[in-house]
């Protein structure tokens, strides 16, 4: 079965090859297939590892250099449940987003589903490695893909620049971890992570060593839109083609988020002994912000690629609370919220392609009342966002208890009410869109939305189009989010994922030993529901609505004076988190750089 | 001397960071990147060097003489094709928003405020 | 932000970058003075198992040969995504192609003469990457000047002709695909993908090395072409100017 | 050796700096190929020749080619 290891990346890039060596002779169809047929092969490739996996980590030298005495010579990729089913997540957005492109563009050239590939080849390889470096081409070769597909058949005229500051900024976080790379090889001899953790654990962390973690949690974080690193990615969405949103919002930000967890658990978790508490509370704290900021601004878009990309923003927060933790609980929770969001968020994504391409707009006020007749994406539309909202057991329900019971338990009281209030912020955006959109609800005049520049259409779209092919994968995605926490034995399943994620030793042992270890899920009890959960799921989910309703008939609910009132008192703090938020790649790095110095600084501080 | 070309390294890095910052025009901004990256070669290099030691190439000499690290100088070949490739996509796109938008200046192009 | 606000910040911030970049380079061993294990390792072992006198080669094409694999396709990828973009804007826009430079004579056959010697130059570099310093990547990009070269001596038609754009995208695919396809052939024959599967050869010699010769080959199909690519599609961006024919 | 390595150190220091500072872009693309050759002085004298020859073709040759062409759609 080992045989299967480096397929979800070889499979994508000889297809790639192969489409750009033979793409002038082959028809648009030929080409859609091929494209297919390896995305959906990469999918069942990564599905198969995961259940492989959840008996025992693979360790696959590239080349055949197994570890000699303990030292690599090679290249491995290290296959626990979390890396394959990062690639089958990545996989299975892929696929979906390829079905729907099948009819999306008018004409689509070979190029386009060579990128999608090499895209997909980068995220699975930077899931499954164990090399530091080898993460850091996988990051990058992910990268080349995606600055390139958002500058492809730009659907809005004017802000091109959003592909420019998104490979600007991104580039600049990869060389800070090729920094880190640069420092750890420098200290350590390695760049097996299983060897750098081996070698680091134990020792007291100097300057080195700090810096080097935190210039490689930094250049993933940039990946993860974390703020103070967040700034491309609604510029990125506002120009990228929707089927490659799909990907960036579902999989791709979730994966600078588990570099972040991977290169934490294998090479640095020895170091930090008593001092981890620092670091979780440091990692907290940018989860928070970001969970908070993303929702903000999310609340306050026109844009609903923007306003689904700050959603991103704000649940990327979330799963970063996860991992701060440090829990298995809370890897588990972040484990089964980055399922649940990349499907409904890519679900999401989808209905907003329908709508562009039936009504030639993605501006909330533009679209008013345009909706009503495509009843079955506002449907579609309107459940992907309760989904959102966690209501107890769908969607992103399990995630959001699982980590909220472990922050409870190790006295992070806060962290349930503010993720239940970023998500009832977040949410309510979304459904506020669906009852503009599809029902026609509130006014078309809204003076607290960002302003947009007038749109120009690049094509024409036809409104006639049948949709029958863009629909089934945005159905199969929403309802696949929907359930995903109704799948018996799920929550077993993520628990032991979690622990193997993070056992060192084990980990240690099956790559520089070669030890194969194997480990077995606890019984498949249902899923458990604590009452506090639901409690909170209550709150959120009719949160949502309730402020969703309050967004679009403000007028009607609120006496003008108390809204006079709210708007003097958060409007001077709206306009500055609005001001910063620049489109201009200058402030975009010069608060990289802030973010950068902040967290190395911060670190240094916590961990000596 | 002995942690100079570090220090070479951290100097090229910011040095390019705030070319970036300031930067009014995307091909200036290009460039400014790849400065900045090319102070990971610096890095890389100076941290895999022996003292007195010869390439690592035994073709003219025997296989055992004092060489320095040949790791640092196959990561950082990987890393100037990834330079190179990196800014060859930054200038596609800048060129893009020439045609599109009139400019070049970043400062210049906020449609994407809020 | 404005200008003076964001540079504030940068300053700031810059500092306090440099001050934590400094602090940990002193953590670094003194400059000269490194003696880690896996390099070592590899200067020792390289050699012996693989014949490759070159051992950076034998670390990119073999130890680490997959890195190279996912370095191939980043330039591959990057070259696709500029012929993506800048394919796109020039069928939009239709604006003037380029069209021959009217070039005398002597300069043409100057420019033919260097580029007969690139291209010689280019295929040498290839060639020895396993035994001395060079290797598929320099020698591509040697060779993709030799191609660019003959556009510059003025013949814009025998650049295309040269280089017709189907050709160099199937020598692109080819040479990518070929690299990811050789290790496919380990895996056929029963070891690990990308595994050596030689014969090894005798070390000093062009064929030493096992496989090491065959990626070396595909990457440097894949380097000339993707840089041939870049030059020609920038070139086309190039503005028509007066005085052409 | 020393003065050697430290003469090509400073070099680079130099030039990372007149890139940034410069505003003139055909100037801008000479400066990074100068740039470029002055760093395959450090390489070489870092006993990297495999690093040097690849910076020589891309650094010095192609990329300032590529930039020349950027400048040259500026200007129209």
């Amino acid at each position: 079965m080992d045989v299967l290891v480096p397929l979800p990346v070889a499979i994508p890039l000889i297809a790639a090859a192969a489409l750009t060596a033979t793409g002038h002779f082959l028809g648009r169809r030929a080409d859609d297939l091929v494209a297919l047929a390896a995305s959906a092969a990469t999918m069942v490739i990564s599905l198969l590892l995961v259940f492989q996996a959840s008996d025992h980590r693979l360790a696959y030298w590239f080349g055949g250099w197994r570890a000699r005495h303990g030292l690599a010579l090679g290249i491995s990729f290290t296959v626990d449940p979390a890396a394959a089913g990062f690639a089958a997540l990545a996989a299975t957005l892929m696929t979906a987003s390829l079905v729907f492109s099948w009819r999306y563009f008018d004409e689509v050239g070979t190029l386009f589903h060579v990128l999608m590939l090499v895209f997909l080849a980068g995220m699975c390889g930077f899931a499954l490695s164990g090399d530091l470096f080898n993460m850091f081409v996988w990051f990058e070769l992910m990268g080349a893909a995606a600055y390139a597909l958002t500058g492809y058949r730009v659907e809005e005229r004017g802000p091109l620049q959003g592909a420019i500051n998104f490979a600007v900024t991104n580039t600049l976080g990869a060389y800070c971890v090729l920094i880190g790379i640069a420092l750890f090889y420098g200290r350590t001899g390695a760049l097996n992570l299983a060897q750098i953790g081996n070698t680091l654990a134990g020792q007291k962390p100097d300057g080195l060593v700090v810096v080097a973690f935190a210039l490689v949690i930094c250049g993933f974080l940039v990946k993860g839109a974390i703020v103070p690193f967040h700034f491309w990615l609604a510029d990125a969405h506002a120009v990228a083609p929707t089927p490659v949103c799909v990907l960036f919002s579902g999989a791709m930000v979730e994966l600078g988020l588990y570099g972040v967890a991977r290169v934490y658990w294998t090479a640095f978790e020895g170091v930090p002994g008593a001092h981890a508490g620092g670091l979780t509370n440091l990692l907290l704290g940018l989860g928070a912000l970001s969970a908070v900021v993303g929702g903000v601004m999310c609340f306050l878009q026109r844009h609903v690629k923007r306003l689904l990309a700050y959603s991103t923003i704000s649940h990327a927060g979330v799963i970063l609370i996860g991992i701060a933790l440090l829990t298995p609980d809370g890897l588990a929770g972040s484990a089964s919220t980055v399922i649940a969001h990349g499907l409904l968020k890519g679900g999401l994504f989808l209905c907003v392609g329908i709508v562009l391409s039936r009504l030639n707009s993605v501006d909330e006020l533009v679209l008013h009342g345009h909706g009503q007749a495509l009843w079955a994406t506002g449907t579609l539309f309107t459940i992907g966002a309760l989904g959102l909202a966690a209501p107890a057991p769908f969607g992103l329900f399990l995630g959001k208890s699982l980590l909220e019971e472990s922050a409870a338990e190790h006295g992070y009281w806060w962290v349930a009410p503010l993720v239940t209030a970023v998500t009832i912020v977040s949410v309510a955006a979304i459904l506020r869109v669906a009852g503009r959109v599809f029902l026609g609800l509130g006014a078309a005049e809204d003076a607290l939305l960002s302003p947009e520049p007038d749109e120009e259409r690049e094509v024409e779209r036809d409104p006639e189009r049948s949709s029958v092919l863009m629909l089934v994968p945005t159905a199969l995605l929403i309802l696949a989010g929907i359930g995903i926490g109704l799948v018996p034995g799920l929550e077993p399943h993520l628990q032991h994922a979690a622990d193997v994620f993070r056992d060192r030793h084990s980990y240690v042992a099956t790559v520089l030993q070669g030890r194969i270890e194997h480990g077995s899920v606890g019984s498949l009890e249902l899923l458990q529901l604590p009452a506090a959960s639901v409690a909170w799921s209550l709150v959120s989910l009719f949160g949502a609505i309730g402020l969703a309703a309050l967004a679009l008939c403000r007028h009607r609910l609120v006496p003008e004076r108390a809204r006079r009132r709210t708007h003097a008192l958060a409007g001077g703090g709206l306009r500055v988190l609005r001001s910063v938020h620049s489109g201009v790649i200058g402030d975009y790095v010069a608060w990289l750089t802030f973010g950068v110095a902040a967290v190395g600084g911060l670190l240094a501080v916590v961990l000596r | 001397m002995s942690y100079l070309p570090y220090a070479l390294a951290v100097w090229i890095f910011v040095v390019g960071l705030y070319g970036v910052v300031t930067s009014r025009n995307f091909v200036h901004l290009v460039v400014c990147l790849a400065v900045t990256q090319s102070s990971t070669y610096v890095l890389l290099l100076a941290i895999g060097y022996v003292d007195r030691g010869t390439a690592p190439v035994f073709a003219d000499v025997p296989t055992g003489t004092r060489a320095v690290d040949p790791v640092v100088q196959a990561l950082t070949l990987t890393d100037i094709v990834v330079s190179v490739t990196v800014a060859a996509l930054l200038l596609a796109l800048a060129i893009q928003v020439q045609r599109r938008n009139g400019t070049m200046n970043p400062d210049e192009l906020n449609e994407l405020r809020g | 932000m404005t200008r003076q606000l964001r540079i504030g910040l940068f300053a700031l911030s810059a500092a306090g970058l440099t001050a934590l970049l400094l602090w940990s380079v002193a953590g670094l061993p003194a400059f000269g003075h490194y003696h880690e294990r896996y390099g070592t390792l590899l200067k020792k072992v390289a050699v012996s198992e693989r014949h490759t006198t070159n051992v950076v080669t034998a670390t990119v094409f073999d130890y680490r040969g997959f890195d190279t694999l996912g370095e191939e396709f980043i330039l591959f990828a990057a070259v696709v995504g500029v012929a993506l973009l800048l394919r796109e804007v020039r069928e939009e826009g239709g604006h003037a192609r380029r069209r021959d430079r009217l070039v005398s004579d002597p300069v043409g056959l100057v420019g033919i003469g260097f580029c007969a010697a690139l291209l010689l130059i280019g295929l040498y570099v290839v060639a020895h990457g396993a035994i001395t310093p060079g290797g598929g990547f320099q020698g591509g990009v040697v060779l993709a000047g030799a191609f660019a070269l003959i556009y510059l001596a003025g013949d814009y038609r025998s650049f295309r002709a040269l280089t017709p754009q189907p050709a160099v995208d199937f020598a692109e695919g080819l040479g990518a695909g070929g690299y990811a396809v050789i290790g496919v052939v380990s895996m056929v024959l029963g070891s690990a993908y990308l595994h050596n599967f030689g014969p090894f050869g005798t070390a000093g010699t062009l064929a030493s090395g096992g496989s090491v010769p065959m990626l070396n080959l595909a990457t440097a199909v894949e380097v000339t072409a993707a840089f041939v690519l870049l030059f020609t599609e920038f070139l086309q961006e190039l503005p028509a100017r007066s005085g052409e024919s | 050796m020393i003065p050697l390595q430290a003469m090509a150190m400073a070099l680079v220091a130099a030039f990372a700096l007149a890139i940034v500072l410069t505003r003139d872009l055909v100037r801008l693309a000479l400066l990074s190929s100068l740039y470029a050759l002055a760093l395959v002085v450090l390489f070489l004298i870092f006993q990297a020749p495999d690093v040097a020859l690849s910076e020589l073709v891309v650094g010095a040759v192609a990329f300032p080619l590529v930039i020349l062409v950027a400048v040259a759609v500026q200007r129209g």
